[in-house]
């Protein structure tokens, strides 16, 4: 284990983007989001920043190809791929896990290139949250936040980082920064894990009951009455979608720049009215079977696909951010014991 | 309040004025509760609440309620009774499927203010008197109330009901708020500070649509934005113009017809202060064309299907601009 | 190009047009130096695009067993298909996959009597399948193809039909149309009810494609003819983008229609939401 | 070695309404007076049919600066439409300014059939403006941009 | 994907002079869905024409652009030319490269490059054009007239003389509006009765010409062509078909202290009245509010007396219904109250008095029988004091009076005080004015003779205060400006040449008919040059007045002008409407009314319809629909409409932006 005084982390984040682009969590007047980091730049201590890490390795929007169309010829152009390595530095727990999510989804064949170039290019370190909110319920999906995972995982007291890396990348990205840091014992953030663990404890969302989330009971929950009174407020809009670090429905678009066509993909979110629209019409045709999707997709049909994991970290950003207050915790205290 | 609330709305209920009740069904934590129906008393009883973080604008859901059969019961605060009448205007709500109980408001909380000042996992808040008392994992702590008012409330235009058919509380007065003051304050920067002000405030848009979707302007059918034949058809803000068109061009939409409720920004996850491009464009309507206030009434022509032989020229932009 | 590409679609070249009804053609497809842009199985779907216009998922209509090109049989429906219809032969399009399983030709299929039932444009996908029969005919039983549309005009590939199928022995073609015609002596009636006149033997494979409403009438005749759901498969259609299980919003319950389908047995769909 | 810039020639998009400012393009035309061919006419049946949409994604597409011509207060042979255009733009104007984008790129001009002259000294003025102010930088699509 | 045909004209060296017309072309067959492009001497030539319309059969096009001269000047020329081939007219793009290309651009190079980009924006444009029918609405060959003075009458005549039926809604009992009410008219000073009466019994007697008197305009609905119009027939208590007219109920009944409004309330009236000697339609009409039978059950006498049994105490209000296909406003104006000019001391003193009331005190048929007496005390007045400009010409500021001129005020003041002096040469008569304006034929003539001949005393200035003074006297107390003097004059008569504003019907009138007035109240015209007498609603024509202030020749003009209008249309069959019109996308309107508002034609209306939704239930919404016969095309909707339900056709939202995209690129 590694070692860094608080207040020289500045030569940390200095030696770490002296090599490659650093993105760490900075504060705005609004919450903290991913900066990257330059001179001067500091590190918010805020718990989680307001969009969730999983913009490094899927962009809000992203160009795919270009093409070039004359008469009747066309022309496919691939673009370049960003080639940069980076560090995203201050992913919690939750956001690291949600990596290993997203990789089910984009790592599976097909791969998804476009991820895994990024996947590549990125190096995590973590950070064990020291404050964790009345909205963090990362505990009811097996994360421990005090083993924060990613290549390399930080934890925090007082007065001192302590660093360790878990993966090769991670040793590597600590090797190259050794020289600001110092070693430290093994246990040395134990007391950290203690005071966090202890936290954790008092938490209010705590021991939901996701028994009923299983591929046997799909039919009998799709079925349930509680989406109608459920979604009844919902508005449409994609904030959840959006701030949830798993969330990757994507759409295709195709941009007519006057001088080609640039397709790209952007985020897309199964909230919204248009989502499945075509020319036939739209199974999906109101907000309560929009609305059953997101949550079904979540606590149902991802585990079926995935061995029971949920597309679900427990961040707490849906809590936070959804504008009615409608939430994951909502729904599956609402399905999950009755619905058995 | 609240037990007023539900002992009258049980009232209407039984005596078949409304069939059910637009409210707040109480949530898991102290300021999460959600915008629902109520069917029936023991509905009510159950779930209803309201405190000071039931800030929602119920009057957009009117819009779909009062298809629906029978009157609906809608709590609405004097911000809210703006939107309703300007809806009522528009033909969007059918005013006479709704029973407006009007409820006197001094401003609603912004827990993200609470948030704000260090008050890091909250697990329960008690008003007392003019302050919070905030229980969180990390000790209880007190607040004053004003310190901790959403910015809407902060500059309040009108504690005034403009439409109900009863009151509960008291009604309030037009105030003379000083609103404008941000606005006025980036007027007075110069192109590049603005410039720089927006595009750090814009950038930040995910194209969540959470203000169109809350805007209790914003009903159409089919928004321009979700029309792939329209042309500026995105779902995703591609880049730093599509962020400002969109945010533009809605803006221009509601000119006019905003009422300053300040949902906008209130939903906003990336807390975009979005209503700062309505209240230039009231600012400037108010300025060039003579004080209008959206939702004051339900039949007044509004300032962009109107004018005046003697308009200003758009040239006034650089007469009366800095630099 | 690495194979693994999956969203970055390939050229190809429309090098026949065929107009087939008032509102389908058949677009014979080659890549840029002939041969076929990819191989497929029957059953399975390609992304076709005009960049700028649209890109969507269409069955691919043409037999793998067809080593020189591919086809595809689209019906005008909206603004990429609309786009398409106006085509004229040298025109390039952009092409990926082939996407979702496909048909069990080589599995469950094999050694089959076969039934194939489809309606207006639902013959698409089971020219493919049909064909692939047709060329390795050692491998199936026999073969009944019920096919019915509005109207004469409307039938897809009547020259096919009429010109190879019905000449080809073993080979039994009942066609339909929904309301009676002038110069149309066959059967005139729905394709469900045909299909339960006909009353095939029970132990047949069937294959359905068509509008929901015939899959669903259809269906439920054959149940009561005595069929087992675990016997009659049908194809699916949603909005798709990827193609390849991803972009999340083809499916049904915790099947994608992309990845996981199109193909399904019947018995299959009692167990995703019906939602589709 | 000092690399000679690019002139900077703008590209300036006028929509015009048919019955003043587009007769007056077309005067300025007839009596053979000058003007940058960098503006290019847009025909609009009044100026009350510009969108703030049009505007917008004139400056998407590469527009350095945009100009709405229209009859006359008073004169609009739909006798109300230039009014109101002259509202719309007036506030699509000091919300582009209020977003930092050069009050210059944007402009609102009465020119009526009869002005060729006005026609010609307008779009002349207006392109002198623009091409001092540069490129559009602030109102920019960047995929829009020529390699 | 269309199918488009490009031809380059040379315009011979008008274009080709300064654009090379075979670069363009050339370039312009590599853009999307070109399949010819080809260029001509001189494309509007027959030779020209008949290159495009080869070229539409043999390359089977659906679309073409023409880049040639400015579209004002052939586009309507090589419409007919796709006509021609068979190709919708409305497939038709021109692209403006003479005009505003090879004119403007002395450089080749310059003027090419500019070409290009426009025929480039013209395809664009093209590839989204729709083939528009222009659509036919049948005309009902009938008009209505608003107003039954001398502007509706002479209107009305205009139009039945040329065959077509007319009725005349008039609100008071007889028609002849303000100039039967007038003395002699200026400059000729001919007497206004001698030549109004004849025009009414014309009227009255015209087969063609139906008149609705005591009546009002109800309703409006429909448009140009097809207008349906209620009108209330208030009730008389006299059957007009059955009443000669004889007076015997007059002179019978018992009731005669009703101030007579015709007269201006300067004498008295009976309950049953005719309004005067030649009033058309000559029958009497029951005043309810003075009437002792209505108002208490009891007399009758009228009923007794009357030989024809024409009086029915239970008659009622009754509407009638029926098409039109034109309507003339022509509802006149009225003099402004002058309660609020204390100044004046108009309610103070009965011998301040309006012009008007001075045209019926110089009236041989009216109160005082044509003798100028005092209202007071019946004396003859030797000083008489005229005041000019009363509520005319005044600051915006002045909420009492109005901004604009009354127009006819300084010449039948001019006429007063000539009548004065001439009829009574011992009066003294001044005449206080601000400008003395007399553009019209003969007009200048006649003032001056009012000054040089018969003596009158012009000042220029204005009248601060009338005072009146005990001795029945009124001190006038103004300036003259031109000697430099405060007046104080002890007058006998003031007369007041009060502002004349529109009639008050006018404003619920122009709601019902959707025709903008402007802020005065007076009807706007479709444009203030060019179409003068028609409203810019469609099939609404103005008369009179009610446009704004005019004498009695420019009245009677204007009435004929819109007389020849309203012909124009009637003798039409049907209209055929401009195809490029707004249309709304009923699944997107949300129903705001945004576009109604901003209409101003009143083109665009509303209804409830039931919508079938997507999920199979019903659902009832509000939504716009465009009248395509009112609607010309001026797209304010379309920017009004948040959702973009509202359309144009031919510059729809996405061919103007593809115009945007091409001109950019």
């Amino acid at each position: 284990m590694k070692q860094i005084k608080l207040d020289s982390i500045q030569s940390l984040f200095k030696a770490l983007s002296a090599t490659r682009t650093l993105y760490l969590p900075v504060d705005t007047p609004a919450g903290a989001d991913f900066k990257k980091y330059e001179d001067g730049v500091l590190w918010s201590g805020a718990l989680n920043p307001n969009r969730s890490a999983k913009d490094f390795f899927f962009p809000q929007t992203e160009n795919m190809v270009d093409f070039k169309v004359e008469g009747k010829t066309i022309e496919i152009i691939e673009p370049t791929r960003p080639d940069e390595d980076f560090v995203v530095f201050g992913v919690r727990a939750c956001d690291a896990r949600s990596f290993e999510l997203l990789d089910k989804v984009f790592l599976c064949d097909p791969v998804d290139t476009y991820y895994q170039n990024r996947r590549e290019h990125g190096v995590i370190v973590t950070v064990c949250c020291n404050k964790p909110a009345e909205t963090c319920f990362c505990t009811n999906f097996g994360i421990d936040p005090t083993a924060p995972g990613g290549d390399v995982a930080c934890w925090q007291d007082d007065d001192t980082l302590y660093l360790q890396a878990n993966t090769k990348a991670g040793e590597a990205l600590l090797n190259s920064v050794a020289d600001v840091l110092a070693e430290a014992d093994d246990s040395a953030a134990d007391s950290v894990k203690e005071t966090v663990k202890a936290i954790m404890a008092k938490l209010p969302i705590q021991n939901l009951d996701l028994s009923a989330f299983t591929e046997d009971n799909l039919l009998n929950l799709f079925g349930s009455e509680q989406w109608k009174k459920l979604s009844e407020a919902c508005l449409g809009c994609g904030t959840c979608t959006f701030v949830c670090p798993t969330c990757q429905c994507y759409d295709i678009k195709d941009f007519d720049t006057g001088h080609g066509i640039k397709r790209f993909r952007c985020w897309d979110s199964c909230m919204y009215s248009e989502f499945t629209r075509c020319a036939h019409g739209n199974p999906r045709l109101s907000q309560v079977e929009r609305f059953r999707q997101r949550f079904m997709h979540k606590l149902v049909y991802f585990p079926a696909n995935n061995n029971g994991d949920f597309s679900c970290v427990g961040c707490g950003r849906c809590l936070a951010k959804c504008p009615i207050s409608m939430n994951i915790v909502k729904v599956i205290k609402a399905l999950g014991g009755a619905n058995k | 309040m609240q037990e007023a609330m539900i002992k009258r709305a049980k009232e209407l209920l039984t005596d078949g004025t409304v069939n059910r009740v637009l409210g707040w069904q109480k949530g898991g934590v102290a300021y999460d509760a959600t915008p629902a129906v109520f069917d029936s008393a023991e509905a009510l009883e159950q779930g209803f609440v309201y405190d000071d973080f039931t800030a929602a604008n119920l009057s957009k859901y009117l819009v779909k309620e009062t298809k629906n059969e029978g009157k609906v019961l809608v709590f609405l605060k004097p911000c809210d009774t703006y939107s309703l009448n300007q809806l009522t205007k528009e033909h969007r709500v059918n005013r006479d499927n709704v029973y407006v109980i009007g409820v006197g408001c001094d401003g609603k909380a912004d827990v993200e203010k609470l948030r704000a000042q260090g008050m890091d996992g909250i697990l329960g808040i008690t008003a007392e008197g003019d302050n919070f008392v905030v229980e969180t994992l990390y000790g209880n702590k007190t607040v004053a109330k004003a310190d901790v008012l959403a910015e809407r409330c902060v500059v309040c235009k009108s504690r005034k009901l403009m439409t109900y058919d009863e009151i509960l509380g008291e009604d309030g007065e037009v105030i003379d708020s000083n609103r404008f003051d941000m606005v006025e304050q980036l007027e007075n920067m110069t192109s590049d500070q603005r410039y720089a002000f927006w595009q750090n405030e814009l950038s930040r848009c995910i194209r969540c649509n959470a203000c169109r979707n809350v805007c209790p302007a914003c009903t159409c059918e089919k928004c321009v934005f979700d029309n792939v034949n329209s042309g500026v058809a995105n779902t995703a803000a591609a880049d730093s113009f599509e962020e400002k068109l969109f945010h533009v061009i809605r803006a221009f939409h509601v000119a006019g017809r905003c009422t300053d409720c300040g949902e906008c920004s209130r939903v906003c996850p990336q807390g975009i202060p979005l209503h700062l491009l309505n209240r230039k464009f009231i600012k400037d309507i108010n300025e060039l064309y003579g004080e209008y206030q959206a939702g004051e009434d339900t039949d007044s022509r509004g300032p962009l299907t109107n004018f005046t032989y003697d308009d200003c020229e758009p040239s006034i932009v650089h007469e009366r601009g800095v630099e | 190009m690495s194979v693994q590409e999956t969203l970055i679609p390939k050229l190809g070249v429309v090098t026949d047009v065929r107009i087939d009804t008032p509102d389908v053609k058949t677009f014979r497809v080659n890549a840029l130096d002939g041969g076929k842009v990819f191989d497929h199985m029957p059953g399975q779907c390609a992304m076709l695009s005009i960049p700028g216009v649209g890109e969507a998922m269409f069955s691919i209509t043409s037999s793998p067993t067809n080593t020189e090109f591919m086809e595809f049989s689209i019906k005008k429906c909206g603004c990429l298909t609309n786009w398409l219809h106006q085509m004229e032969e040298g025109q390039q399009i952009t092409i990926r996959g082939p996407y979702g399983n496909g048909f069990p030709v080589e599995t469950e299929f094999k050694g089959k009597d076969m039934v194939f039932v489809a309606g207006g444009i639902g013959l698409a996908p089971l020219r493919s399948v049909i064909n692939y029969v047709r060329d390795n005919r050692q491998n199936y039983g026999t073969v009944d193809i019920v096919y019915g549309s509005r109207s004469m005009e409307d039938l897809v590939d009547y020259k096919e039909i009429i010109d190879v199928w019905c000449k080809e022995e073993g080979i039994n073609v009942y066609l339909t149309i929904d309301r009676e015609q002038e110069g149309w002596d066959g059967h005139v009636g729905f394709v469900p009810n045909y299909v339960k006149e006909l009353g095939f033997d029970t132990n047949k494979t069937v294959i359905i494609c068509g509008p929901p409403i015939m899959i669903k009438f259809t269906l439920a005749g054959l149940i009561e003819l005595g069929f087992d759901k675990t016997q009659v498969y049908t194809t699916m259609e949603l909005k798709m983008k990827c193609g390849v299980g991803k972009c999340g919003r083809c499916n049904i319950g915790a099947k994608y229609v992309c990845k996981d389908g199109p193909v399904f047995r019947c018995d299959q769909l009692d167990e995703m939401p019906n939602e589709y | 070695m000092q690399v000679e810039k690019k002139e900077f020639k703008p590209t300036i998009v006028a929509f015009c309404c048919n019955w003043c400012s587009y007769a007056g393009a077309d005067l300025s035309g007839t009596n053979r007076l000058n003007y940058p061919a960098n503006v290019k006419i847009i025909r609009v049946p009044c100026s009350c049919r510009v969108n703030p949409m049009f505007v917008l994604r004139a400056f998407q597409r590469g527009a350095d600066g945009v100009i709405i011509c229209g009859c006359h207060p008073g004169d609009c042979h739909y006798t109300t439409g230039n009014y109101y255009a002259r509202r719309r733009m007036t506030l699509l104007f000091s919300m582009l300014d209020f977003l930092g984008i050069e009050r210059d790129r944007t402009r609102l001009e009465w020119v009526s059939a009869a002005e060729g002259a006005k026609f010609a000294a307008t779009m002349n003025d207006f392109v002198e403006t623009v091409t001092k102010l540069g490129e559009n930088k602030r109102l920019e699509d960047l995929r829009c941009k020529k390699q | 994907m269309q199918r488009i045909g490009v031809f380059v004209c040379w315009c011979g060296s008008n274009i080709a002079g300064t654009v090379d017309v075979h670069k363009v072309a050339e370039a312009l067959k590599s853009e999307p869905g070109v399949v010819i492009s080809t260029q001509y001497q001189y494309m509007c030539s027959e030779a020209g024409q008949t290159l495009i319309k080869d070229a539409i059969r043999d390359h089977k096009l659906t679309g073409i652009v023409v880049c040639s001269c400015s579209p004002r000047m052939h586009e309507a020329t090589f419409r007919k030319t796709a006509a021609a081939a068979g190709l919708n007219p409305y497939m038709v793009e021109i692209a403006n490269i003479r005009e505003q290309c090879s004119w403007i651009h002395k450089d080749m190079e310059v003027g090419t490059e500019k070409a290009i980009i426009l025929g480039r924006a013209a395809i664009a444009k093209v590839h989204l054009n729709a083939p528009l029918v222009a659509g036919e609405s049948p005309v009902v060959k009938r008009a209505l007239v608003i107003g039954g003075g001398i502007a509706g009458i002479q209107t009305a005549l205009d139009i039945a003389d040329a065959g077509f039926p007319v009725d005349i809604v008039e609100t008071k009992p007889t028609i002849g509006g303000k100039m039967a009410q007038i003395d002699k008219t200026f400059p000729t000073l001919d007497c206004a009765a001698c030549i109004l009466t004849p025009k009414m019994v014309d009227a009255a007697q015209h087969e063609k010409i139906n008149i609705y008197a005591y009546s009002e305009v109800a309703e409006v609905k429909g448009f140009v062509g097809n207008f349906s119009v209620k009108i209330k027939q208030k009730a008389r208590m006299v059957d007009t078909t059955k009443c000669t007219g004889c007076g015997l109920c007059v002179e019978k009944c018992p009731m005669k202290k009703v101030p007579n409004e015709f007269n201006l309330g300067m004498d008295k009236r009976s309950a049953i009245y005719i309004p005067f000697a030649q009033a058309v339609p000559k029958v009497a009409t029951i005043d309810p509010t003075a009437c002792i039978k209505m108002k208490t059950g009891k007399c009758g006498l009228c009923a007794t007396v009357c030989e024809a049994g024409a009086i029915d105490y239970t008659q009622q209000d009754s509407f009638i219904e029926e098409k039109y296909g034109a309507i003339v406003v022509a509802t006149g104006y009225n003099p402004i109250n002058l309660d609020k000019y204390d100044e004046f001391a108009y309610n103070q003193s009965p011998d301040v008095i309006t012009s008007l009331e001075f045209e019926r005190l110089t009236n041989a048929a009216g109160p005082t029988a044509g003798k100028l007496l005092r209202p007071s005390d019946g004396k003859h007045p030797h000083t008489l004091v005229f005041v000019q400009c009363v509520g005319s010409r005044c600051d915006v500021a002045n909420e009492k009076g109005k901004s604009y001129c009354s127009k006819i005020c300084c010449m039948y003041t001019a006429k007063h005080a000539m009548l004065c002096r001439e009829k009574y040469p011992d009066t003294d008569v001044y005449v206080f004015y601000i400008d003395v304006r007399t553009p019209g034929k003969n007009f200048d003539e006649f003032y001056r003779r009012a000054v040089e001949e018969y003596g009158v005393h012009y000042i220029k200035g204005m009248v601060g205060k009338v005072a009146p003074q005990a001795d029945g006297t009124l001190l006038v107390q103004g300036s003259d400006l031109i000697e430099g003097e405060q007046l104080k004059i002890k007058a006998d008569l003031v007369v007041l040449a009060a502002a004349i504003e529109p009639d008050k019907s006018a404003r619920p009138l122009a709601t019902m008919l959707t025709a903008s007035m402007d802020t005065n109240d007076f009807f706007t015209e479709a444009h203030p040059k060019l179409r003068p007498v028609e409203s810019p609603t469609a099939g609404v024509f103005l008369s009179g007045c009610c446009q704004g202030p005019k004498d009695i020749p420019e009245t009677v003009s204007q009435a004929s002008g819109a007389a020849a209008k309203v012909i124009g249309l009637l003798v039409k069959d049907s209209l055929t409407c401009n195809p490029c019109v707004a249309h709304s996308n009923e699944l997107m309107c949300n129903g705001c009314s945004a576009c109604e508002k901003v209409c101003p034609y009143g083109a665009i209306s509303y209804e409830d319809k039931e919508f079938r939704m997507p999920d199979r239930t019903t659902a009832i919404r509000r939504v716009a629909s465009v009248n395509p016969a009112v609607c010309q095309g001026c797209g304010a909707c379309t920017v009004a409409c948040p959702s973009g339900a509202m359309d144009l056709n031919g510059f729809s939202n996405s061919q103007i932006m593809a115009e945007v995209d091409a001109i950019c690129k």
